[in-house]
C-alpha cells in the first residue's frame, strides 16, 4: 500500500496534468513479449511493461464439452495473485481481484470470438480440447489487466496443438499444428485519478486511483468492458474514456502484432 | 435448426414479450420483507426476483478488518439454488464473487460510510429467481434495503442492462434475448449525480451502438429509481399513517 | 441472541401458564403456504408461520443411481442458514444447526416413505431422478424445524417432472406429470422452558428454551424423532410429548391438506 | 430374491446372532488406554468398538470462544477410515457433524463446566469399528474418558439403541436387523435423573411401540451404565493398589 | 511441548551417553503387533512400541488405473493425526507433519516394490484394485515414522482380498486370496539430539532432538530416506548413523518377521 | 517394448543430453528480478526453471505465531500452472506442502532469525519450467534471494540432486533419466559447514551406492555454490559500479 502523503502527491501532479513517472496520461511503458518463455506449457508469452511482469501459459488437454455446447472446446482462464508478485498477495485462495483479473480476461477473449471453439472439437459430444490459460503475475508494477490481456492472447497465438496417441490422449511436445486466432482482443484500462485519466498507471498510481474501466476491444468492435473501484466515471466521461479506450487497443494491436510477427 | 433460424427475437418493433425495445419488464418493489433484519427489500423485474437484508451498522467481525474512520461495506451476492434452470450448489463462485465485489463498489460511492466507523454495514442479496439482469435485480433490492434500514446515503442506486439483439439495441433484456442476443451491458447509476458505479459489458458491440445502449440502459435506471422511491415512499407512508394513529390513539388517552 | 433479562421473563411467564405472545403453550401462529412461490423450481413453497417465512425449492436432475439402491431415485435435502435471515446467522459453509435442519427434515421425509423412490427409476442401475429439495429461511422467527419441514413436503406436492429430450437430458419447464406423494409427513417440534413445554416458539421463546423435541408423524406412524438442545426431557415427559406432537401434526396436517387443495 | 425372503430375523423369540430381544450384546470397556490425553478409554458392543479421548479443562482457543463463566465443551465424533465397509474419507461430514452435536448437547447437561470458566475441555471419538449404534458405543467410551479426566460430572451418561425387527422391539441393533429392521432408536440415559440426553428416531413405528421401544432402551442404558461404573472402578482399584503398594515402599523406606 | 528445561536435561543426559528412559541409543522400546484389530478392514495391524500406538487399516475398492500404469493398481498411503492421540494435535485437514508420515511411509512401501501392483490389475485400462492405507496413531508416545511404517507393513500383510461379485463390486468380508508382499520395508529413524544420536526416542526425546533421518531398507538395499527438522547432519555422520539404520532395520525385521508368522 | 529395451539412458560414460556422469546441466542465475519483493532471484539447470521472492523481516500475521525471540521463516514451494506436461491445479498439494517443509527446515539452519524477533521473513518459490530436481532449483533461487533481500545468513545453501541410472551414480538427474532411472537423491548442502540441511532418497540402492551418490550430490552442491555466489558478486558488482558513479556524481557537484 502506499502512504497517503504518496497518494496526494499523484493526485495533485495529475491535477496540473503530470506524472511522477513523466508519461503522457495516454502513454503506456514499453511493451515487451517474449514468446515460449515456459517450454512445457503449450504455449506461453512473459509480457513486460515497465516494471510489471506476467507470465501466462497456456495447457491442452482432452476432456468432455459441456451439454449446451458440444461441438466446442472448453476455454479456461485462471489467474493467481502470488505472493511472489507483490507484498500485497496474500497466500490462499483466488482474491476477487485474481477472480476479477481471470474473468475480464476471459471475457474479452470469449466475446471477441478470437478462438474458433468448434475447431477444438475432436469428437462431438465425446471429447474435445480443453484449453486453461494460466496468468501469473511475476511482479507487479501496476496494470496487471492490461499486461495479463496481453500476455494472455499472445500465449494463445504461442500454442501448438498436440498429436494425440493412440488411445486419444495429448503427446505433449509434438505439434499437430497451430492455434488459430481470428482477432487480436486487446484491454485497455483507463484508471481515474482524481479528475484526471491516465493509462497503464504503475504501482502508486494504481493504488491512488478512485476508479477504473477496462475496455477491451478488436478491430471495429468494442468486446467487453469492466469498472472497477470505488470511485464512479461521470455518464458522458464513459464515453469519452471508452473512445480513447479502443484507440489506443488498436495502436498497441499492431505493437503486439510486430512482436509476434504476423 | 431451421426453426431456429426463423425464429425472430423482434419482429416489427415489438419484442418476444411483447415489450416495446425501450420497455422495461413490470417492475414490484417492497420494503420490510425480513423482520429480523435492519433492513430488507424485495424486486422484482419480471421473473427476475431478488431478496435483500442489511444487518448493521454493527460491530465488526474479524476485529483487525475495523477501519477507524469508516464503516466497512460488505456486500455478498447469490444464488438461491433453485433460481435457475440447473440446481446451482451453495456457496460463492467465481461468478458471484465477482459480482458481490462490483456491487460492493458501486454502493462504496453512495453510502455515508464515515458515519459508522469501526463498524460493519452487511448487504445480502439472494436471488430467488433468476430470468437475466439478476445482478441489476439484486443492487435494486439492496438500495432500498439499505435505505429501508435508514442507513445514510447520496442517492438510491438504480441498476438496469441494456443489449444488442438482432442487431438492435434493446432495454432489459430478458428470456430467449439473453441467451441468443448479441451483447449485455448492466450498469448501476446515481441519477442525482449523473454517475456511472458499475459497468460491465460482453459482446460485440460498435462505440455508436455502446453510446446508444448506455443511454438507453441510463433511462432504464431513471425510471427504476423512481419505482424505487415510490416504494420507500409507501413505507414512509405506512410508518405516518401509524404515527398520526398513534397520536390520535394519544388523543383518546386524554 | 437475546438478553437474559428477556430470557428470564420468559420463563417466569411459562412458570405461570403464559407466552408474552398470548398464545397457548400447544397454539400454532397462523400457517400460511403459497405454491409456486419460485418459478425455476420445479416445485417450491413458501411457509408462513408468524413472522417466520420459510421458502423451500426442488430442483430435478438426471443422475447415477447409488449401487445399493440401484433402481431408485435420489433424494436429497439441504439447508443453508444464510445471513439474510437473521442476525446470529454466519456466512460460510453450513452450521451444524443447517445440517440439523436439513437431516432431521430429510429424515422425516425419507422414512415416512411418502415418495415413491422406485417410480424415479429411469433405467436401472443408470439413470434416474435426482431430487434436491433446498430449505431457505428467508426470516428466522423462531421454529425454523416445522416451518422448514412444512414447506419442504409443499414444494415436493408442488413438483412437476420435466420431460426429457432426446439425450435423456430435462427439458426444465416442461410437465410430464406430477411428483406422487403417499402421505404428508409433518414435524412438530416441543421446546421445553423450564418445566412448561411449547409449541411453535417465536424466536425469542426458542432462544429462552432448554431442550426440544422434534416428532414427525404420519397417520398411524411416528417416522423420525430428533433431540437437542442442552436441557433434559424425563422418560415419562418424553412419552407425553411425543402423543402430543403426534396430535398437533394431524393438526396441522389438515390445514396443510387444505392449502395444497388435496 | 427368494433366500432373501426366506431369511428370518427373528426366529423362536431369538435373533440372528442368537441373542434375546432384550439382550445387548458382549461388551468390553477399558479406561485410561491413551496415555496422552487426560482421560481415555475404549469401549466395545460386540463389533462396535469406539475409543475416546479428552484433553482439558485448557486454555481455549480460539479466545473469543473462551465463556467468561463455564468451560466450552467440544465432541467430536468421526470414523475411522477403515472402520465400515465401505472407506470413509478423513474429515466432518454432515452426519458426524450432526452427531457431534447432539453428543456434545447431551454431555452438557451432566458435566460441571462451570467449574473451570474460560478453559476448553474436549472429547474425541473415533469409531475404530461400526457395527450400528456407533454414536452410541462413541457417548459410553466418552463418559468413561470424561471420569478418567478426573472431570465432575452429575453422573456417567449411557447409551443404547433399540429397534423394530421384524415388528418386534428388539435391543441394541446389529448387522443385518440394522440394514433390514425398521426402526432404530438410539438414546442416552442420565439413570441417577432419570433423563432423556440424547433420543433420535427413524423409521415407522407406532406410539405403542415406541413407547415400549423408549423403556427397553432405558433399561438397556441402566445395564450399560454398570459396565462403565464397574470399568471405572477397576481403575480406582488399580490406583489403590498403586497407592497401597507406595505405602507399603514408604515404609521399607522407614 | 516439554518445556525448555525438560530439553535441556534431555540433551545433557545425552551428552553423557544416556537417556532417562535408561535404554541405550540404539535401543528401540518393546514391539507388539496385533494383527486383524479393526475388522472392518481388509487388512489391520495394531502397533504398540511403548506408550506409542498406532493402527494401520487397509481398505480395498474397485476403480480406474492411473493413465501411465494402466495395467496396475493403485496404492495410497494416508495419515491423519487426530487430536486424540497428542494435546498437540489440532483438527482439522492434514498438518504437514501428517502430510510428511504418510508420504514418507508411502515411499518406503513403494519404492521397495514389495507390493506387486501389477497382480492388482483386474481389466487392463479399466479396473484395478484401489489400496487404501490409513495412518491412524492412538497414542504419540513419539516415532510415530518408525511405528507408522511398521503397522502399515503389517496390515498390508494381513490383507484378504475380496471377492467380486457380477457387476463387478467388492463383496466385503469374502476372501479371494491374500495380499502377497514380496520385501519387508521397515523404516528406522535416527533422531540427533545435540551431538548424540538415537533410535526410537520417547515422547519427550522427540521434542528435544534437532534433527532425524528416517531410513527406510529392505534386504540388501535402502528404498526411501528423508532428514527432518531444523538441525543438520554433518555430511561423514549422514553415512554412519544410514549404515546403522539399515543394520537396525535388519534386527526389527526379523522381529517382525516372528510377529507376522514369517 | 523392443524400441524401449534397446533405448540405452548411458552410453561409453554419456548422458542421452551427452553429459558425462558427474556433469551438472547449464546454469543461469540471477537476482533482482522481482522488483516489488525485497530479495528475489532466478535460478535455472537446464530446463528447470525456478523463481523465488521474498518479502520481510515484516510483521508477522497471524500475531499469535509471532515468536518473540526470532523471526519465523515462511516457506512456500509452488508449481505454475503451466510448469509440467499435465496441468497443475494451483493450491498447495501434498507434495508440495512437504517439499515447502523441508526446505523451511533447511533455511532455519543458515539464516540468523533471531536478529528479526517477532517478524515473518517469507520465501514463495514458483517452478515455472519443470524438468527434474525443481525442489533444488527452488532452493538455489531462495539461497540467492535470501542473499538479495539482504538478511544475515551463515552461508548460502546450495541444492543438488544425484541418481542411479542403468546401475550408474550420476549427477543432476533430467528428462528420461528421471522418469526411467532408479534412484534419485535430492540434498541441500552447507559448504561452509560440512552440513546436510536437507535429504531424500527414493529407489532402490545399496550402502555403496549411497556413499557414492551422496559425494557425487555434495561436489555438485559446491559446483552450484560458487555459481550462486557468482551471481550475487554481479549483483554487488553492479551495485559497486552505481555507488563509484554516484559518489562521481557526487564529485561533479563539488
Amino acid at each position: 500500500m502506499i502512504t497517503k502523503l504518496d497518494k496526494e502527491f499523484i493526485r495533485t501532479l495529475a491535477r496540473d496534468g503530470k506524472r511522477e513517472n513523466g508519461r503522457r496520461f495516454d502513454e503506456f511503458r514499453p511493451l515487451k513479449i517474449e514468446l515460449g518463455y515456459a517450454k512445457n506449457a503449450e504455449g506461453s508469452a512473459l509480457v513486460t511493461l515497465g516494471e510489471t511482469r506476467v507470465l501466462a501459459g497456456v495447457k491442452l488437454s482432452v476432456g468432455t464439452p459441456f451439454a449446451d455446447t458440444a461441438n466446442e472446446g472448453v476455454l479456461m482462464v485462471n489467474a493467481e495473485l502470488g505472493p511472489k508478485a507483490s507484498p500485497e498477495f496474500e497466500a490462499g485462495p483466488p482474491s476477487a481481484q485474481a477472480i476479477e483479473l481471470a474473468r475480464v480476461i476471459d471475457r474479452g477473449i470469449r466475446e471477441s470470438k478470437c478462438v474458433d471453439l468448434e475447431a477444438l472439437c475432436i469428437t462431438p459430444k465425446e471429447k474435445v480440447w480443453i484449453i486453461s490459460v494460466d496468468i501469473d503475475p511475476l511482479n507487479d508494477g501496476g496494470n496487471l489487466m492490461d499486461a495479463g490481456g496481453i500476455a494472455a492472447i499472445a500465449a494463445l497465438y504461442n500454442t501448438k496443438i498436440p498429436k494425440l496417441d493412440e488411445d486419444g490422449r495429448p503427446m505433449f511436445g509434438t505439434d499437430a499444428g497451430r492455434l488459430k486466432l481470428r482477432k487480436i482482443p486487446v484491454p485497455v484500462t483507463i484508471y481515474k485519478i482524481g479528475s484526471a485519466v491516465v493509462m497503464d498507471p504503475d504501482f502508486e498510481e494504481a493504488e491512488a486511483a478512485d476508479a477504473r474501466l477496462t475496455v477491451t476491444s478488436v478491430d471495429g468492435f468494442l468486446c467487453a468492458m469492466q469498472k472497477g473501484g470505488t470511485g464512479n466515471f461521470k455518464s458522458d466521461e464513459v464515453v469519452r474514456v471508452v473512445e480513447s479506450a479502443y484507440g489506443k487497443a488498436a495502436e498497441l494491436r499492431s505493437a503486439i502484432k510486430d512482436a509476434l510477427g504476423i | 435448426m431451421m426453426a431456429e433460424e426463423s425464429k425472430k427475437l423482434i419482429t416489427g418493433g415489438r419484442r418476444i414479450d411483447g415489450r416495446a425495445l425501450d420497455e422495461i419488464r413490470p417492475m414490484a418493489a417492497r420494503t420490510g420483507v425480513i423482520a429480523r433484519a435492519n433492513g430488507s427489500a424485495q424486486f422484482a423485474m419480471g421473473d427476475t426476483v431478488a431478496i435483500a437484508a442489511v444487518h448493521g451498522p454493527r460491530e465488526m467481525h474479524p476485529k483487525h478488518m475495523q477501519d477507524p474512520v469508516r464503516a466497512y461495506l460488505k456486500y455478498t451476492y447469490a444464488m438461491a439454488p433453485f433460481a435457475t434452470q440447473d440446481r446451482v450448489k451453495p456457496g460463492p463462485s467465481r461468478r458471484s464473487t465477482e459480482i458481490s465485489d462490483v456491487s460492493r463498489q458501486a454502493f462504496n460511492s453512495v453510502v455515508f460510510l464515515e458515519e459508522y466507523p469501526k463498524t460493519g454495514i452487511e448487504v445480502y442479496v439472494e436471488v430467488l429467481q433468476a430470468n437475466a439482469s439478476t445482478r441489476c435485480a439484486g443492487i435494486n433490492a439492496a438500495s432500498m434495503a439499505l435505505a429501508d434500514a435508514g442507513i445514510p446515503m447520496a442517492d438510491l442506486i438504480a441498476s438496469c442492462s441494456a443489449g444488442k439483439v438482432e442487431g438492435q439495441i434493446v432495454l432489459d433484456v430478458a428470456g430467449e434475448e439473453d441467451t441468443e442476443g448479441e451483447v449485455d451491458l448492466p450498469i448501476a447509476y446515481i441519477p442525482r449525480r449523473d454517475e456511472i458505479a458499475l459497468l460491465q459489458m460482453d459482446g460485440l458491440i460498435t462505440l455508436e451502438e455502446f453510446k446508444k445502449a448506455l443511454e438507453l440502459a441510463k433511462q432504464g435506471c431513471i425510471k427504476i429509481h423512481e419505482t424505487l422511491v415510490d416504494a420507500l415512499k409507501e413505507k414512509y407512508r405506512h410508518i405516518e399513517l401509524s404515527v398520526s394513529s398513534a397520536r390520535s390513539e394519544d388523543k383518546e388517552d386524554v
